[in-house]
């Protein structure tokens, strides 16, 4: 191979701002996509000795373990207030929370919209999967109405379970938030529009507009029942249209023209 | 007598299925049991397990640090519960899922290629039945007789349809493993 | 009682639950009982019965308020840290005189900890983890059929008292499976009235209801009174242990729980060596069987006590013991079981002191 | 159709899970499972040795972060 | 008096819904008019023998003393779960909350927004007196920019203390919900026009559409420092900018006119 | 020390707190501690420090967690209720030993209960309400001055053992005023650094984590003895406690606290009659100081504890008196504040028994 | 300004808070505050006995529903 | 000696004000004093009071259930504290806030019409002054000079400009109360 090597130029390989260790997610999981774009941005901007990463109680509970920059992991659902009690104290670090669904939009909902309220200067990377990965694949917030979940074994029903819920919708009604966006990963075309809506997420604190957060469609095969390529398929179907992509809030780009950077 | 088993593959295999038949069998012959699945992320990553004691006496706990008896489905379970197992114990393992031999040499090590018998049966799902016969037939858990009762028992509605088979795959592996007693 | 059946301890607290009358549950999902979640999910709708999954421990704490307030029997499980989540509910429902089932399968913490069996929650379940005077009768089972009748009993304690009931579970209890026999479900019409307190509209009689608030400190100081008779009562009538040869015991170990069936092992082996071991096993932890501990040790140099945490059941053991013997302990923290063996070492240490 | 070699990538085997991502995401075809079990129990990727148009692809789409993507200096047609 | 009475049709008194006990409300609080709606529609809807009320902890803490109904008071801001739990347990209720800012939009985020997503069928009245009443004037999370609480004595200044938080903003995006509308009752003329919309609110409920809210604009005059005439100029000059009146979701009316209500 | 001045108890805290170089102040209103907030919000900004008004009290800790977790000095203050939702937080800030500081200014129980003054918190702040084996360093001013310095030690002792520590006071203390002294500020250069675990940037060395979490039980298991040594320590050092007209006392009070100055009174009015009455104060709650009080117990017949709360301290009362001496019980409750008088006239019929 | 009766009110003094929010709202005047004290020290509302038209506004802004309105069978002019 | 007094009446009165006055005044004395508001909804409508303890012993509690010195602001507390005053105990009012008389007679009761006398020294604001001043002459809790003192303390800044006038106040309030002892 080396020789091989020698020859090439290298187009792609693990980013720095991860330490290596394997990722305990399940064969296929989108986390694992995530994170990765997630190094790849703290390498690009050169933050891995500002960063604070602040992992959720979720299938990424681990994250602080993956990632080459100091960490914590908080409460189920707390992960924002924690992260604004980091940024309060030290503003200048660059604070990251990671969380599920089931973290960021139900236990932590008054979390997560205060702290976008506030215009805190922190990002968020906001998995969306539909189900409660951690815990054996329960129904979340955000499951679609229908599926059928380890606790929606009905399939969710509007009248019994709710609807499901639109963060990104809701962020649109919070003068706080300075970029919110929706993306998946599903398709290799979408992972670079994915980075640079978490790139946008990142400069929204780093150029101090307000609160930046990136919702991520996700599978998660295990619990969906479904191998990897299958569940990408079914994101795409099904998914994409409760949750429609695109570009919620956006108080970033002026400001990037304004200051030049891009 | 006390047996402390632990059955581990990947989800999907049915080594949880495998662990209550034994129970309910041990159960259906009047021994105290109890069993007792993984839980949590452990169970991520695909992989599964499940510890199920069989005694005569009442069972103090169903956690099983060092099993005496082990059912092995894949590689890393191989690798992971191997050690654990006690001296003399028995390791019955899957060879159509696990291309590495056991290291230990202080343990009785029988050899099923379980994907393969349960494929000719007609049913490659059967694997975890036929791990089932052989694991029985070597350690004497509990009786053929009670195996086939609890899975009157387990199989019912749409299961039924998959009685005989099951049974077939026990038989068989029962058969595979004597021939390596 | 029906025939036996292998079931997970989880489904097991349920259909007792679903078998005591249960009419609602609300829960959110946590390791190591989100098994009884989805339990309930499933057969409560197959009743005409109502599950709802809520979108926090905080909100299910707060929906067992409402629907015990209405006059139905109500009940949640969750663990450790979710159950940290309820306390300020839960002292809401003490004072508001809210009957309810809590289940709480512990493990290890604190924090986030793990998700192993484990018994740490007990000052927070059984002193009072939430503000004020209050105290929750909790009981805490040692096999699954003894966890079927503690969760059916639970909830008649729970109607009897006009208090909140705690089952107090661990990982194991809740994720093995063992035989049980189910009683016959209770018959919803010799279930006792809640009508002299509960709200059901104002129809034919005046408007009521339901509170644990008053800001004049004297009329509050009446209403935490009524608690007190309420406790005085429970502990004289409720207390329940359960003695495992204490006959002619020379070293009585202290043990609730599935610890308690672990130590069981150990006695058996003490004996075997000719030493005259014996258990004591509170079932409830509150109320604690003082007195039938202070008994029985009169009679032993030494009482141990064994437990799934650094020594919070201890207190009471020696609150009991009061000095009659020796009080040494043996723990494991933080989700490890100890094994019989071990046990048995650590006793055999204290004999030799 | 003339299958042209721009690079080629390198997978970490033992740390695939075997999730066929890249497979299904790669537009030529030349990765697939190996025949071979790793210590996970998983039947790793592989790239098939040519044809690789080092567009990266499957290197977007590893969930495990297990691929490295190269591509030659000089663009060689496939052998 | 009395011979003047019986020349006289009784145009207005107190509601049989309310029990005659006084108010424990400052002078000149809007809470006591609010009360005074709510208690004219139980009484015209007939729903005296079938309402629940629910108190929040807040300035209204006392409300269920002050209301012929059964009711209780809910830990601070959990009124919405109470209340679901209520209606779930007894559906052929008539379960109400009534809930100050700091109750139903701080602490009780999460329950409020997660019992409107799933459109529980029950009706809230939302006071908006832009500050915590009952524990002495502190900052609510609707304070206006720029105002002056005992906590924050600076002015709100979006920077540390955030944007006030609009919640009729924030039910539009919540599929379950049925009807929002934000009121206010600082001059004569809103007063019928509020009580409109709490009764649209009702009949969200009873004509199971789903959840039913209503924001009343309202003063506070204590902690405010103003008298209750100045106070209520002060609302109309400064609230109703900050938070525009009006309809933010409608689904009942429909309903109504197909099944012919009015 | 500076001049004597006169100021509200919420403030002598929020003073203290400042001196002692308090960076960040987390808090939401509830009575009767919202002055401590609202002074907070008022100087914090003018010393270049950081005031923020969190969403509930479960955002609060959770804000301390993360401020904390980078090192800074931190606090908050509240009332039970609030305290009651912070238990989750402050279990997973004790296992992921963040230093910080909580004052608990309790108020009449359980549930909403009524805004005055009352120790009903005791169990749940001394022994722990949040789930795990975790203890809090507690410590119970009675008086401005000593609040102004205990609060001051809670910085030093959290900072010492990586825990948090909680201040137990009650509405009395905190809306009264008093005369007090104000040490000087604190330097900051001369605090202990923190560089060695706290969140600061992985810069020039490894990447670091501060966890509460470890999904194997043996790991975990670690972790928690490493909180039990801390724990030991704790015990072997920082108990405190006052003692008032013990020397030659017949009998012996224990109260904390407000509580504790109310029985001063009660003690002169007693040796006024001739009876030798004495007080034994814990100030530190946990660690209790129970060896002192043992020694006490045995030289006199009865040791009677005095509490706004139906018993709780009572249970560690005994633990230390183990049956030396009598331990009769008074306490008023739920908001109720003791006279001396009845104090005097509650231990008159103890000693008439 | 001809000056008409149509209705009058009734005021629960002891109930009052002194407000003034009636005041502010009878759109003809005729609403003043007491010289007496009532027993919550506060000087509470007074109709002035004349010149009510009824519009019930003082009703509606009344926050302690202190307010009564009668509205005349025969509207009577005023005296 | 100890004084137990409360001080009650409308917020905005100074009620809070009178009763710090007096314990910085004690605080000036050297004796043991403690000042405590009420809080809470009880304060809401509008009425606030505060508890102010003056001792030559160390203060066991702050919290005064029989007052036996009371100044009294406006209506509703003079009913609710009336009641409560020891027997024998000294009941100082402002007449011009409550036309209504006190049904005890076993106490003392000093009358002022406060806010008139204030009005005319020139800011009915000081009427608090005039009743400190009525109130310390007539239970000599604390010396004048020592209100003079407390009141320089306290009024600094802005409201220094105001000193003056309070002083006056207090003189007028002592004269007023000197006439009816
Ligand atoms: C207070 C509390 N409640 C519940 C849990 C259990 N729990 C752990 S992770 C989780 C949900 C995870 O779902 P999500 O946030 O969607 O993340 P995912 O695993 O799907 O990535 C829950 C409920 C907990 N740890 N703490
Ligand atoms: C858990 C908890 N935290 C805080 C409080 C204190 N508290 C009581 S009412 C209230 C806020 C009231 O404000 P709002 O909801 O706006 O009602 P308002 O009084 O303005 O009508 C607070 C913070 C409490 N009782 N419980
Ligand atoms: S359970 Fe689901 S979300 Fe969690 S790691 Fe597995 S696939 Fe991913
Ligand atoms: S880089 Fe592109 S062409 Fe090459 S293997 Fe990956 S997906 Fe296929
Ligand atoms: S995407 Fe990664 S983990 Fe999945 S099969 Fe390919 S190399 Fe393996
Ligand atoms: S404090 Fe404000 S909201 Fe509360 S009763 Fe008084 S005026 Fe109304
Ligand atoms: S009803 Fe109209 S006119 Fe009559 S007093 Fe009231 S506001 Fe004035
Ligand atoms: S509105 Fe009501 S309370 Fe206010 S002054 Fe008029 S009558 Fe009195
Ligand atoms: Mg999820
Ligand atoms: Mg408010």
């Amino acid at each position: 191979m080396s020789e091989q090597v020698k020859d090439a130029i290298l187009l792609a390989s693990m980013p720095k701002a991860l330490n290596g260790k394997e990722f305990t997610y399940c064969p296929g999981c989108h986390h694992g996509i995530v994170h990765r774009l997630v190094a790849e941005l703290i390498d690009e901007f050169g933050l891995r000795e500002k960063t604070l990463l602040v992992a959720p109680v979720g299938c990424s509970v681990f994250a602080y373990e993956f990632f080459d920059v100091d960490g914590t992991v908080a409460p189920h659902g707390r992960a924002l207030a924690v992260a604004t009690g980091m940024k309060r104290a030290k503003p200048e670090m660059f604070v990251l929370t990671y969380q599920g669904d089931g973290d960021l939009a139900a236990i932590g909902t008054a979390e997560t919209i205060h702290a976008a309220n506030r215009g805190e200067r922190v990002t968020t990377v906001f998995i969306n999967n539909a189900v409660y990965g951690m815990t054996g694949g329960q129904m979340a917030p955000t499951t679609l109405l229908g599926m059928k979940t380890t606790t929606s074994p009905y399939g969710r029903d509007p009248k019994r379970e709710g609807y499901p819920i639109h963060m990104m919708e809701i962020m649109r009604a919070l003068p706080g938030v300075a970029y919110a966006e929706r993306v998946k990963v599903s398709r290799p075309q979408d992972v670079p529009k994915a980075k640079m809506a978490i790139k946008k997420a990142f400069y929204a604190q780093l150029l101090d507009v307000g609160f930046g957060i990136v919702e991520v469609l996700s599978t998660c095969p295990t619990n969906w029942g479904m191998d990897p390529v299958e569940a990408s398929r079914w994101l795409e179907e099904n998914m994409v249209k409760e949750f429609p992509l695109g570009v919620y809030v956006d108080k970033v780009t002026e400001v990037m023209k304004e200051k030049g950077v891009k | 007598m006390e047996h402390r088993i632990i059955a581990a593959g990947f989800g999907g295999q049915g080594v949880m299925l495998f662990g209550q038949i034994i129970a309910l069998a041990g159960m259906i012959e009047d021994k105290h049991v109890t069993w007792l699945p993984s839980y949590g992320p452990e169970m991520r990553g695909g992989t599964a397990n499940c510890t199920v004691v069989v005694s005569d006496d009442p069972v103090a706990s169903p956690v099983v640090d060092m099993p005496n008896e082990i059912a092995i489905f894949n590689i890393p379970s191989l690798l992971k519960f191997e050690p654990t197992l006690a001296e003399g114990g028995i390791l019955v393992m899957n060879t159509s899922m696990i291309d590495r031999e056991p290291q230990r040499k202080d343990i009785k090590v029988i050899k099923i290629a379980a994907n393969d018998v349960a494929e000719k049966l007609g049913n490659v799902k059967a694997q975890n039945m036929v791990m089932l016969g052989a694991f029985i037939e070597t350690t004497k858990v509990v009786s053929k007789e009670s195996v086939f009762k609890a899975l009157e028992k387990k199989m019912t509605g749409k299961k039924a349809a998959f009685l005989d088979l099951n049974k077939r795959a026990v038989e068989e592996g029962m058969k595979l493993a004597r021939e390596q007693l | 009682m029906g025939e036996k059946i292998m079931v997970k301890g989880t489904e097991a607290i349920g259909e007792a639950a679903i078998r005591a009358g249960c009419k609602v549950y609300f829960g959110y999902p946590i390791t190591p009982q989100s098994e009884l979640t989805e339990y309930m999910s499933r057969r409560m709708p197959q009743e005409g019965r109502v599950f709802l999954q809520a979108e926090s421990e905080v909100a299910t704490v707060n929906m067992m308020y409402g629907a015990s307030s209405v006059g139905v029997r109500v009940m949640t499980s969750t663990s450790s840290p979710g159950f940290s989540l309820m306390q300020e509910g839960i002292s809401y429902m003490a004072n508001a005189r809210l009957p309810a089932v809590f289940v709480d399968v512990v493990r290890g913490g604190p924090g986030l900890g793990d998700i192993q069996p484990s018994q740490g929650d007990y000052f927070q379940v059984v002193k009072g983890g939430g503000h004020g005077d209050y105290r929750l009768p909790v009981y805490s089972p040692s096999s699954l059929q003894e966890a079927v009748e503690l969760t059916i009993h639970a909830f008649d304690v729970a109607d009897k008292y006009r208090t909140p009931v705690v089952i107090f579970a661990d990982g194991m209890l809740g994720q093995m499976m063992e035989p049980v026999e189910f009683p016959d479900p209770v018959d919803p019409s010799t279930l006792p009235s809640k009508d002299d307190w509960a709200l059901t509209g104002a129809r034919g009689r005046k408007a009521r209801y339901v509170t644990s608030f008053d800001i004049d400190p004297y009329k509050l100081e009446q209403m935490n009174l009524v608690l007190q008779e309420t406790y005085k009562k429970i502990e004289a009538e409720e207390k329940k242990w359960e003695e495992f040869m204490t006959d002619d015991a020379e070293i009585i170990f202290v043990a609730h729980g599935t610890v308690g069936r672990i130590v069981k092992s150990t006695v058996k082996m003490a004996r075997e060596k000719g030493i005259k071991a014996g258990l004591f096993r509170p079932i409830s932890l509150y109320p604690f069987p003082y007195e039938r501990l202070a008994e029985l040790a009169e009679k032993v140099d030494i009482v141990m006590t064994v437990e799934m945490s650094a020594g919070q059941m201890l207190e009471d053991v020696k609150l009991a013991v009061m000095g009659r013997a020796e009080t040494p302990f043996y723990g494991r923290l933080a989700g490890v079981i100890p094994t019989p063996a071990e046990i048995l070492e650590a006793m055999m240490k204290e004999i030799r002191r | 159709m003339a299958k042209r070699t721009l690079g080629f990538i390198e997978i970490d085997q033992e740390r695939c899970k075997g999730c066929g991502l890249c497979i299904d995401a790669c537009p030529v075809n030349v990765i697939k499972f190996s025949e071979e079990f790793n210590s996970k129990g998983y039947h790793p990727a592989e790239y098939i040795g040519e044809g690789c148009i080092a567009c990266q692809f499957c290197y977007y789409m590893c969930p495990d972060v297990c691929i490295t993507v190269y591509k030659y200096k000089t663009p060689a047609l496939s052998k």
